[in-house]
């Protein structure tokens, strides 16, 4: 049985909250660690026969065969060693009914409905198969999906001091049943023409954003000249109205002041934080994911966002992608796939769910990323099997690899911090007993932000 | 709630001025001679003591008080006379606790609490002198708080203190979740900052534009003194305020402007752990964190020692002894609260649910039961909740100086079997229970003449129908689908 | 009395068998595979299968297979049993409920299950050749359940189990019983006086199977079980592995599962201690609402909570059918044994192995030509 | 006594394995409440393979705390009283045991035990006018079969609006059983009535014999007590009057209970007059309770003054200041005293089912089932730190006082 131990002095369920110090002294000297392996997996294309990384203080500062290792530092070794596996869309140690009241707007942020009081034994189990971080999603109930954040699974840590990054995408769904009620034809349509008018918003709200700026200098340029012609002519103004402050007052006429005008300040537009939120997914600076099943809503969206050039579209579930997969290829859309639950309650309308639809996708050449699904919560633990019950489809073992390491960091921008086992990655690390979808693998060391926090037998 | 007096009166904030009740008899004087007198918490206790309560305030305490001729007596030899308890929180005794507008920090609950509300009657009953009602927990930001005596006809007789802090919420309001409750918090701060961003930025445009006419007509410009206050407050400043005369700043803003420049005291409901962190950051981020106190729920004993690092008290409300279920194996365990809030050295007063068995003095006796040393808990009803409401010196003990609060109970203050035999409050007599109608019916059962029952009447048989109208088919549906919700745990897999 | 038809006997028409499969009409072949997994951890590499009309006539060493009679198919992978799942709902389209009246201890499952039904071919298409049909668990006793071959349209056995539910779902408020009293009441009597199908269940002819949740449910069915010297097996019980020595004394199988995406670690853990036990262990799928795919990774969520390969295996072959009460005919490569294989990518116990081909009574059911 | 508390009183979980099975140990205490004579200052009780072996006084007992008492014994403990441990196609099932429906993994025996309950009395919901027969448990122990105190105990019932509240007339759906008899007080006091005619005639004529007779009739030759829950004080009366009119009619003699007789102190002499034993709700902190009734707080001394037999009850309260531990307190409260209070949760409701030659009091022989206080029992400042049901330890002082 794998025992899992933490090497952080777990007061599991004495209520003492011990758990959440910070590193112990024992673990100080544990900074560095030399990891050595017959196989080491840099990225699922880059492997080192043999190869052996040291990280020192939560960084991989060195990865190559032979390395020695540095005074103190904690030698682990093990058959193959991969980069700690991200879930795409999971839902754990979130607020259970999170997103589902009605003021769940674009901005609202994900990582504040993080309950960083989750039982730790839960943070263990999804450790326990590798997987060390998530991309935390509110479930497909949600009213709106609202700004996703990439989460590390550390059990010692509270899950807001362990968020990698706090905006990493904008999501939302179309055509999902909300509470109960599926959603007729018109109103998925419907959904489809709101998003792409969001997006136009968006878009307009940058455009007049930069307009204003560009108004602004120009008005405050004018002005600062009318400032310096009014202060050279100020002398001779001031005499010209002394003189016909006396003429007034010899011809007992009332004295009036010469009227001063001057053009209007431009006014800023108004601050909608939705809309802030559009504009950075329009201009391509945050990722969209959708998510979309039936191959009529894909269409339209697709021929609906062809005019945003610069953003960047993902969609998820995509249970008919298929019939759209060229030009998914062509527009490099990346789809997440989960095992969908039988879609339709009636048996008669079960299609073939399970992870056949990675394999065809992926080779129909559109990019593949495994999620384990924002239902359960703790489906991530099941990632690994998920991407292996793949491979049993047909997708490539190493494309499933980096459906669930390089992919996922590289599609949430967080490829400069874990995805893959490069010099300068923070140290997400998990040694493998065997291959790592074979079913007699265990899991024998996970190491998440540098700490060692599973040691199997 | 009438929002037009509400907003005159919020402008004119009076902070933390003790305004004693205009109509305390001015040359009243009472002294009180109990069979044992408990001065407060660690105190010594006197046998046979006096004590002398002039103009409300308590003038000597000791065995050998000489009592003056025209000061009225309370002989009470075989009582023993205990410091008034003060209750640190509580959103009783109003018609209704809750706002539906997110911020409506303008508001005040002077205007919805109800002086003959049954609540005032069950608190001296139960030997509460001193409360500080607040908004309901159900809340963005809430109104204001005032500290109020259980006593006295109209709201200004019942006055201690008129602004005891503005009320908040770190829990999310019914119908929201965490993270639009977080965005709502954050919106209602960013709102005021933008507001009085662009109120200066307008203001120095203005000045602008009037130097430049002024050049044009060749007039020189009188100097345009600065007529506001510049903006203090720990956390961010809005450079340039003090070009606004305060008058001028939106009522509705200007609680909460004086809640950032740390003006006023806030109160912070957190129900579950997650949302002390959001409470405590929101403090923080806004500079009002010195003056905050947390009103937590049994549960967030899990932040005890995040509560400790931010060094501020804390108000439990709930029972002291919370019981938790482990989300994997379903085992029940019996946490002590207090007991883990003081291991983390965290101040932290009790407040009593509305029933009885939960009042103030029998949370404090289980406190002793559960092993914390009486001085503790008793400080945790009496000077404590006073030193948070900042009345140190004016209630929670009986101190030369202090006002006049004092309890007389029939035997051991803490033990079951005592009853609150008097009130005394700031020198008057407030409750006695010899002429307690209430408490005679809920003893012998026999409601006394034209009184009404406590809480409804008592023959009237209700058939217990709970949807009216309902078809009871529907009706037991609706009962299996409640059972169903507790379900025994077991049976599923998730 | 009703005279229990053995399977083979009891096929109507001989369903035409989808055009794709040119292996029909031969009656006897042999597939020659790098691996042979024969039942439990037996794994022979360069084995060889005989099969002669629908039987296997031999299943081992190549090199001792002597001269085969026959052409031999080459597989450059694994070659194992079929998969064996022991409760599915599939081809009944959902009518597995007489609403009406709680107890239809008379009704058969068989005459509902369409046995050329779409979801036989996924139930192929993940390497599973014989499934146990069972009735709704909504009624106390809901009928008899029947095992099927997910090919070729012929049932193993149209009366396999009685099934009797201990648990909560088969209870409801506005229909008698309405309390496990009365539901237990009910099972008293039909035992006390036993006529029908009740007589073939009280001589041990006929195999139960009790439907528990929680604990207490299982406790009741296991005493109930011991009481009256009863055979067969407890479905879902997910935490039975916490009385594993109850369950263990009284002699009842265990039919696990479906585990999916999330499943409590607690539930895994409970068919670990099943099997440290020795509880026979098996896993149903209750498709269609739950994928076929179910069957394989429920074992290897299993086998990752430290269930071993081999109690993995033959609860999804051997064991299985043992509980489905075909143990003499399918579960196991054995000469005299129908001839229901699956070629595989890989060690099937691993979920990258892909489904290659499947064959049901030695024809091919699944899978292109090689 | 002012031993600081560890974090939680922590479960037996955190005691060495051996201690788990023990079932030997020696207690004393500062006092010993036996609540079967006076107590003893200075006692010490030593206790051997699950039985109280001797009660004395001596010191330096393995486990040591202020006061020890003997463990609590709760008659109406309704935990598990979910909807599937009622058969509600009819309203009168003498026949269903509750025994069949008990879940005994429960989390809330765990709570009970915790807090002192040693034995409890499960009985069927009030849902059902004559809902079945009851069974008297211990709130902890190895299996069912070791846990059963006294098997079929009562006859269990209830008078009042709550057996009828789901029922209708038909309102044009005549086939669901809810559309029946009774739909008011009348009707429930009807359905008694013909359930015990019913079950005399058939003495006489066996075809009349239905299920749940033979219980009815058993209740008539008074083999065991008839308990009707009875909150209001027009239903404690009409629990008397039925009674009585068997009686008169000889049909035979029931024992009869009253349950949650929260109104007792409107018409004590019915119940002094036939001494029928009386089994009290909760104390409730405003007086209101179930079904509309006024509980007053002096009614446990004024029925005990009058020399009935009183119990009271927890109803598995989940806030600690409201369970049994805590309602003698309530009780002295209203007057009652410490001894008199002492016996209303222990020897009384042992005494009233028939149980009292295991457990209810400190005597040697009886059941090693014991409740360990930090301070004078049933205050508010003292605390239950020990456990011990069959000589098992549930609770350990021990780990408390750490």
């Amino acid at each position: 049985m794998l025992a899992i131990i933490s090497l952080m002095t777990l007061g599991l369920h004495s209520g003492s909250t011990s758990m959440f110090h910070s590193a112990s002294e024992d673990q100080a000297t544990a900074r560095s660690v030399l990891v050595r392996s017959e196989k080491l997996y840099v990225t699922p294309k880059r492997v080192i026969e043999g190869g052996a990384l040291l990280i020192q203080d939560g960084v991989i500062v060195q990865i190559g065969r032979g390395l020695e290792a540095p005074e103190g530092a904690r030698v682990i070794e093990g058959r193959v060693v991969c980069p700690g596996f991200i879930d795409a869309w999971s839902s754990f140690a979130l607020e259970e009914n999170a997103f589902e009241d009605d003021r769940v707007g674009r901005a609202t942020r994900a990582s504040d409905a993080l309950d960083s009081y989750v039982d730790p034994r839960f943070e263990q189990q999804i450790l326990g198969a590798g997987v060390t971080a998530y991309r935390v999603q509110p479930s497909a109930g949600a009213r709106a999906g609202g700004l996703g954040a990439v989460v590390r699974l550390h059990p010692g840590k509270r899950a807001d001091q362990s968020t990698l990054l706090a905006d990493c995408c904008l999501a939302g769904g179309i055509g999902l049943a909300r509470d109960g009620r599926a959603v007729d034809v018109f109103d998925r349509v419907g959904e489809i023409d709101r998003w792409i008018g969001a997006l136009s918003d968006g878009q307009a709200y940058l455009e007049e954003q930069n307009e204003y700026r560009h108004e602004l200098e120009e008005w405050q340029k004018k002005i600062a000249e009318k400032d310096k012609e009014l202060d050279e002519a100020f002398k001779k103004a001031k005499k010209d109205r002394e003189k016909a402050q006396t003429e007034a007052k010899d011809k007992g006429t009332e004295f009036k002041e010469k009227e001063y005008k001057e053009d209007k300040k431009p006014k800023a537009p108004r601050f909608d934080e939705d809309k802030a939120e559009l504009a950075r997914v329009a201009s391509g600076e945050l990722p969209l994911v959708l998510e979309v099943h039936r191959a009529l809503e894909i269409r339209s969206l697709l021929e609906g966002t062809k005019r945003f050039t610069r953003l960047r579209l993902a969609i998820a579930g995509g249970t008919d992608a298929l019939e759209c997969a060229e030009e998914l290829k062509a527009r490099r859309i990346p789809v997440i796939v989960w095992p969908q639950p039988t879609v339709g309650g009636r048996p008669e309308e079960a299609r073939v769910k399970g992870m056949g639809l990675a394999a065809a996708l992926e080779s129909a050449g559109v990019e593949v990323i495994l999620g384990s699904g924002a239902a359960a919560g703790i489906g991530s633990r099941d990632l690994p099997l998920l991407a292996a019950l793949a491979v049993g489809h047909g997708m490539q073992s190493e494309a499933a690899l980096a459906a669930i390491t390089t992919r996922p960091a590289r599609m949430f921008d967080v490829s400069d911090k874990v995805g893959s086992l490069e010099v300068g990655r923070q140290a997400d690390v998990v040694v493998f007993s065997g291959e790592p979808f074979a079913a007699t693998t265990q899991v024998r060391f996970v190491i998440s932000g540098g700490d060692l926090v599973v040691e199997g037998r | 709630m009438n929002v037009f007096t509400a907003s005159t009166r919020a402008a004119a904030i009076a902070i933390g001025a003790l305004l004693l009740s205009a109509n305390a008899a001015a040359d009243g004087k009472l002294a009180i001679k109990a069979g044992k007198v408990v001065q407060g918490p660690g105190m010594p206790e006197i046998d046979k003591g006096v004590i002398l309560i002039e103009n409300g305030r308590i003038a000597a305490i000791g065995a050998d008080v000489k009592v003056p001729w025209d000061a009225t007596v309370i002989d009470a030899p075989k009582l023993v006379a205990f410091p008034g308890f003060v209750e640190a929180h509580s959103a009783r005794g109003m018609d209704r606790p809750n706002e539906n507008i997110d911020p409506a920090a303008f508001l005040s609950v002077r205007d919805s609490i109800d002086p003959v509300n049954f609540y005032f009657e069950d608190s001296l009953r139960w030997g509460i002198t001193t409360i500080n009602i607040q908004q309901g927990n159900n809340c963005v930001i809430a109104g204001q708080g005032m500290v109020v005596r259980p006593m006295g006809i109209t709201i200004d007789e019942m006055t201690v203190k008129t602004v005891s802090g503005v009320k908040l919420s770190a829990t999310p309001k019914a119908g929201m979740s965490a993270a639009t409750q977080a965005q709502a918090l954050r919106k209602a701060f960013g709102d005021l900052q933008r507001y009085l961003e662009q109120l200066v930025q307008e203001k120095k445009d203005g000045n602008d534009r009037a130097r430049r006419e002024a050049l044009f007509q060749g007039r020189d410009l009188e100097g345009e003194n600065a007529k506001g206050r510049a903006m203090e407050g720990s956390a961010w400043k809005v450079a340039g305020l003090e070009l606004i005369p305060r008058g001028e700043i939106d009522e509705k803003q200007v609680p909460l402007l004086a809640l950032v420049e740390g003006k006023l005291p806030a109160f912070f409901y957190c129900g579950r752990p997650m949302d002390v962190h959001r409470a405590l950051e929101v403090a923080r981020d806004n500079g009002f964190l010195a003056r905050t106190t947390l009103v937590i729920s049994p549960a967030c004993y899990k932040a005890a020692d995040v509560i400790a690092e931010a060094g501020v008290p804390v108000v439990l409300e709930g029972p002291v002894v919370f019981t938790e279920t482990d989300p994997l194996t379903g085992a029940e365990t019996e946490i002590f609260v207090p007991g883990e809030l003081k291991k983390k050295n965290v101040r932290f007063a009790l407040s009593s649910a509305n029933t009885t068995t939960e009042s103030l003095w029998f949370q404090a006796a289980q406190c002793v039961g559960r092993g914390m040393t009486k001085t503790d808990a008793v400080a945790s009803v009496t000077t404590i909740p006073a030193e948070i409401l900042g009345l140190g010196k004016q209630v929670g003990s009986l101190e030369v100086g202090k006002a006049g609060n004092v309890l007389l109970f029939s035997g051991e203050p803490l033990s079951v079997t005592s009853w609150v035999e008097k009130v005394v409050i700031e020198g008057k007599e407030a409750y006695d229970r010899s002429k307690d109608v209430r408490v005679k019916h809920l003893m012998a059962g026999k409601a006394p003449a034209n009184t009404q029952a406590m809480g409804g009447s008592a023959s009237a048989e209700k058939k217990v129908v709970c949807c009216e109208g309902e078809d009871p088919a529907e009706h037991a549906k609706h009962l299996e689908a409640e059972a169903k919700k507790k379900d025994k745990g077991e049976g599923e897999d998730k | 009395m009703l005279t229990w038809i053995l399977g083979l006997g009891g096929v109507v028409a001989a369903v035409p068998v989808q055009a794709s499969d040119d292996h029909g009409a031969q009656a006897s072949f042999a597939v020659r595979a790098q691996h042979l997994r024969l039942f439990g951890n037996e794994v022979v590499h360069d084995g060889v299968l005989v099969v002669e009309n629908g039987k296997v006539r031999y299943a081992g060493d190549a090199k001792r297979a002597g001269e085969i009679g026959h052409d031999v198919i080459e597989h450059d992978g694994w070659l194992s049993a079929g998969l064996v799942a022991c409760r599915s709902y599939s081809g009944t389209r959902g009518d597995t409920l007489e609403g009406k009246r709680p107890l239809t201890a008379e009704a058969r499952i068989a005459d509902v299950v369409a046995l050329d039904h779409v979801d036989f071919e996924r139930a192929l298409a993940a390497g599973i050749t014989t499934m146990v049909i069972a009735p709704s668990a909504a009624n106390v006793v809901s009928g008899a359940t029947a095992v099927v071959k997910t090919h070729g349209a012929s049932f193993v056995s149209r009366e396999a189990h009685l099934a009797l539910s201990f648990s909560d779902s088969a209870l409801r408020f506005n229909r008698y019983p309405t309390s496990y009293m009365a539901a237990l009441g009910e099972l008293e009597n039909a035992l006390a006086r036993p006529s029908g199908v009740w007589k073939r269940v009280a001589d041990g002819k006929l195999p139960v199977l009790l439907d528990a949740g929680s604990r207490d449910e299982i406790q009741r069915a296991v005493r109930f079980a011991k009481d009256h010297k009863l055979q067969g097996a407890l479905s879902r019980a997910p935490w039975a592995g916490e009385l594993a020595d109850d369950v263990k004394q009284s002699g009842l199988a265990v039919i696990a599962g479906p585990f999916d995406v999330g499943t409590a670690e607690r539930s895994l853990a409970s068919v670990v201690a099943l099997a440290k036990a020795g509880v026979p262990l098996a896993f149903g799928v209750d498709a269609p609402w739950n994928s076929e795919e179910g069957l394989r990774l429920s074992a290897a969520m299993c086998m990752r909570a430290g269930l071993d390969g081999r109690t993995a295996w033959e609860s999804l072959t051997s064991t299985a059918a043992a509980v489905a009460g075909a143990g003499t005919r399918v579960g196991k490569l054995v000469s005299g044994y129908d001839a229901d294989f699956v070629l595989w990518s890989g060690d099937p116990l691993d979920l990258t192995s892909r489904v290659v081909a499947v064959y049901v009574d030695g024809q091919r059911a699944f899978g292109g030509a090689e | 006594m002012s031993v600081y508390f560890g974090l939680a009183i922590a479960l037996l979980a955190g005691a060495p394995q051996e201690d788990k099975d023990r079932t030997s140990w020696t207690i004393s205490a500062e006092w010993v409440y036996t609540a079967a004579g006076d107590a003893i200052e200075g006692g010490l009780v030593t206790v051997s393979d699950g039985k109280i072996r001797s009660v004395s006084s001596g010191d330096g007992g393995q486990l040591q705390c202020f006061a020890v008492t003997p463990g609590l014994v709760d008659l109406s403990v309704r935990i598990d009283r979910g909807w599937n441990a009622v058969e509600q196609s009819r309203e009168v099932t003498p026949e269903m045991r509750v025994v069949q429906a008990l879940d005994w993994f429960d989390e809330g025996w765990m709570r009970e035990a915790r807090s002192g309950v040693t034995t409890a009395m499960v009985n069927v919901s009030d849902r059902n006018v004559v809902g079945g027969m009851s069974v008297v448990v211990k709130t902890a122990g190895a299996s069912p079969q070791a846990r059963t105190v006294k098997a079929d105990s009562v006859l269990y019932g209830a008078i009042g609006s709550a057996p009828s509240s789901s029922n209708h007339p038909a309102y044009g759906r005549p086939d669901d059983f809810y559309s029946r008899r009774p739909t008011t007080r009348m009707g429930v006091e009807w359905e008694w009535r013909k359930a015990f005619y019913d079950a005399a005639l058939a003495q006489r004529d066996k075809s009349k014999q239905v299920a749940g007779t033979t219980e009815l009739q058993k209740v008539l030759a008074g083999e065991f007590p008839l308990m009707i829950q009875a909150w209001t004080t027009q239903d404690i009366r009409t629990a008397v009057f039925l009674k009585e009119e068997l009686e008169r009619e000889g049909l035979g003699a029931p024992r009869l209970i009253v349950d949650a007789a929260a109104e007792a102190w409107r018409e004590p002499d019915l119940l002094v007059r036939t001494k029928t034993p009386v089994v009290l709700p909760p104390f409730a902190p405003q007086g209101r309770t179930g079904e509309g009734s006024f509980f007053a707080l002096e009614t446990a001394a004024q029925l005990d003054a009058k020399g009935l037999l009183v119990a009271l009850s927890g109803h598995g309260a989940r806030q600690v200041s409201q369970r049994l531990a805590y309602q003698p307190g309530y009780a002295m409260r209203g007057g009652m005293t410490f001894d008199a209070a002492l016996k209303t949760v222990t020897i009384n409701p042992a005494r009233m089912v028939g149980v009292d030659r295991r457990v209810g009091s400190l005597e040697s022989g009886k059941d090693a089932d014991l409740v360990l206080w930090s301070g004078k029992p049933f205050e508010l400042s003292s605390a239950v730190i020990g456990v011990l049901v069959d000589g098992r330890l549930i609770l350990d002082p021990r780990q408390a006082n750490k």
